[in-house]
């Protein structure tokens, strides 16, 4: 099973060419019939009159990857879905990048709506990942999760 | 039996370590954590999780894996 | 009123780069948190040993503009977006491309989720395009939405 | 008043026409409608739903309106 667990971390931003690219790829896949994406940017929050410029991520990967993993198979196992994507930024991602990307696919809508919001608020409720606000003046506080 | 145990996110900041060995015998995760709380008592103002050996236990467990993690809040997506 | 309401049709197929032209076209608004983007794809669907090759779009272009004006209205009312677009093609698309493409943004995830279902739902059911599948021995039906 | 009556979909192949024009009278939409099934009876095995001016209506409306759309069934998304 371990070979299994994919890597859902890359470095810095997701750029909207990697999204599409992503998109691309499945032209091939012909049973599909509906893509449902999440994208998680860096909003440029005010807090005491200063502003997020950035949030640098880090994040206990091994753990990540494979709960990652459990959630992605209880998804594929309790929804009809063709395909599954996730990236998750590493390092610095400045206000207005993206830094969390989920591609669900299915030949039907219903699949993709109701698993990507499962699988979207399970990532942020049990991955260990952290995110460090850094503000225009290089202050910093510790991001927590709504 | 040597345990490794990494500090995560903002436990790097309170405990200002990343990373240390502990030789001391730990029978729980519990025993480990209140320990570890004597020496950073900042740490007393923070929910963390631990896990050994790449999986998040509960403070009622053996202690038993030779790496220990401390995990602050998670905040991804 | 009349002169806000937009044109959401398109000729032909929506391109992966176009999606991604409109996804970097956001990195500038840093009060977004949340995208949440549906897409529709053209099924090679299988019925009686024909296989669909290309879906023809044709539709009462006043009617589907307006009906979309009010839900999309109806949306922002209901929901706290900062955006949406909303655009459907018209003429042929082929299977494996994308026809439809409903992209929402908010500062939180909820919104994204709550609204995309029911702007697609709302949409599918109340739209008046009407699909002509073509199998690859050119022969026909209509499509019918589930 | 004449009146333009346009088909959309897969009442363009029902009738074989795009789009007509009547100088008749009808009171209601549900009359124009009766009179439709009568000139193509196979208007009968499909429901459709009709427009005037671009505003879809009830059968029960006045007919008022200068352009008559027909509407099959939606199939778009």
């Amino acid at each position: 099973m371990k070979d299994k667990i994919k890597n859902i971390f890359v470095e810095g931003a997701i750029s909207p060419s990697k999204i599409a690219e992503s998109i691309a790829h499945h032209q091939s896949k012909t049973e599909i019939g509906a893509h449902n994406i999440f994208l998680g940017q860096v909003r440029a929050d005010q807090i005491d009159k200063k502003k997020v410029s950035a949030i640098e991520y880090t994040a206990q990967i091994d753990i990540a990857n494979q709960v990652c993993h459990e959630i992605r198979e209880a998804a594929f196992s309790k929804y009809d879905l063709s395909c599954m994507h996730i990236y998750h930024s590493l390092g610095k991602v400045y206000s207005g990048e993206i830094c969390f990307f989920v591609f669900v696919s299915s030949a039907h809508r219903t699949p993709v709506f109701d698993s990507l919001t499962e699988i979207v608020n399970d990532i942020k409720a049990k991955l260990p990942i952290f995110g460090k606000e850094f503000f225009e003046d290089q202050s910093h506080q510790w991001k927590v999760n709504q | 039996m040597e345990i490794k145990v990494r500090y995560f996110g903002q436990l790097q900041e309170i405990t200002g370590v990343k990373e240390a060995s502990f030789t001391l015998p730990f029978d729980t995760i519990g025993s480990l954590r209140a320990h570890l709380i004597t020496i950073y008592p900042d740490l007393k103002n923070i929910n963390f999780k631990i896990a050994q050996d790449n999986k998040i236990d509960s403070d009622l467990s053996d202690l038993n894996g030779t790496l220990i993690d401390l995990l602050p809040p998670f905040s991804g997506g």
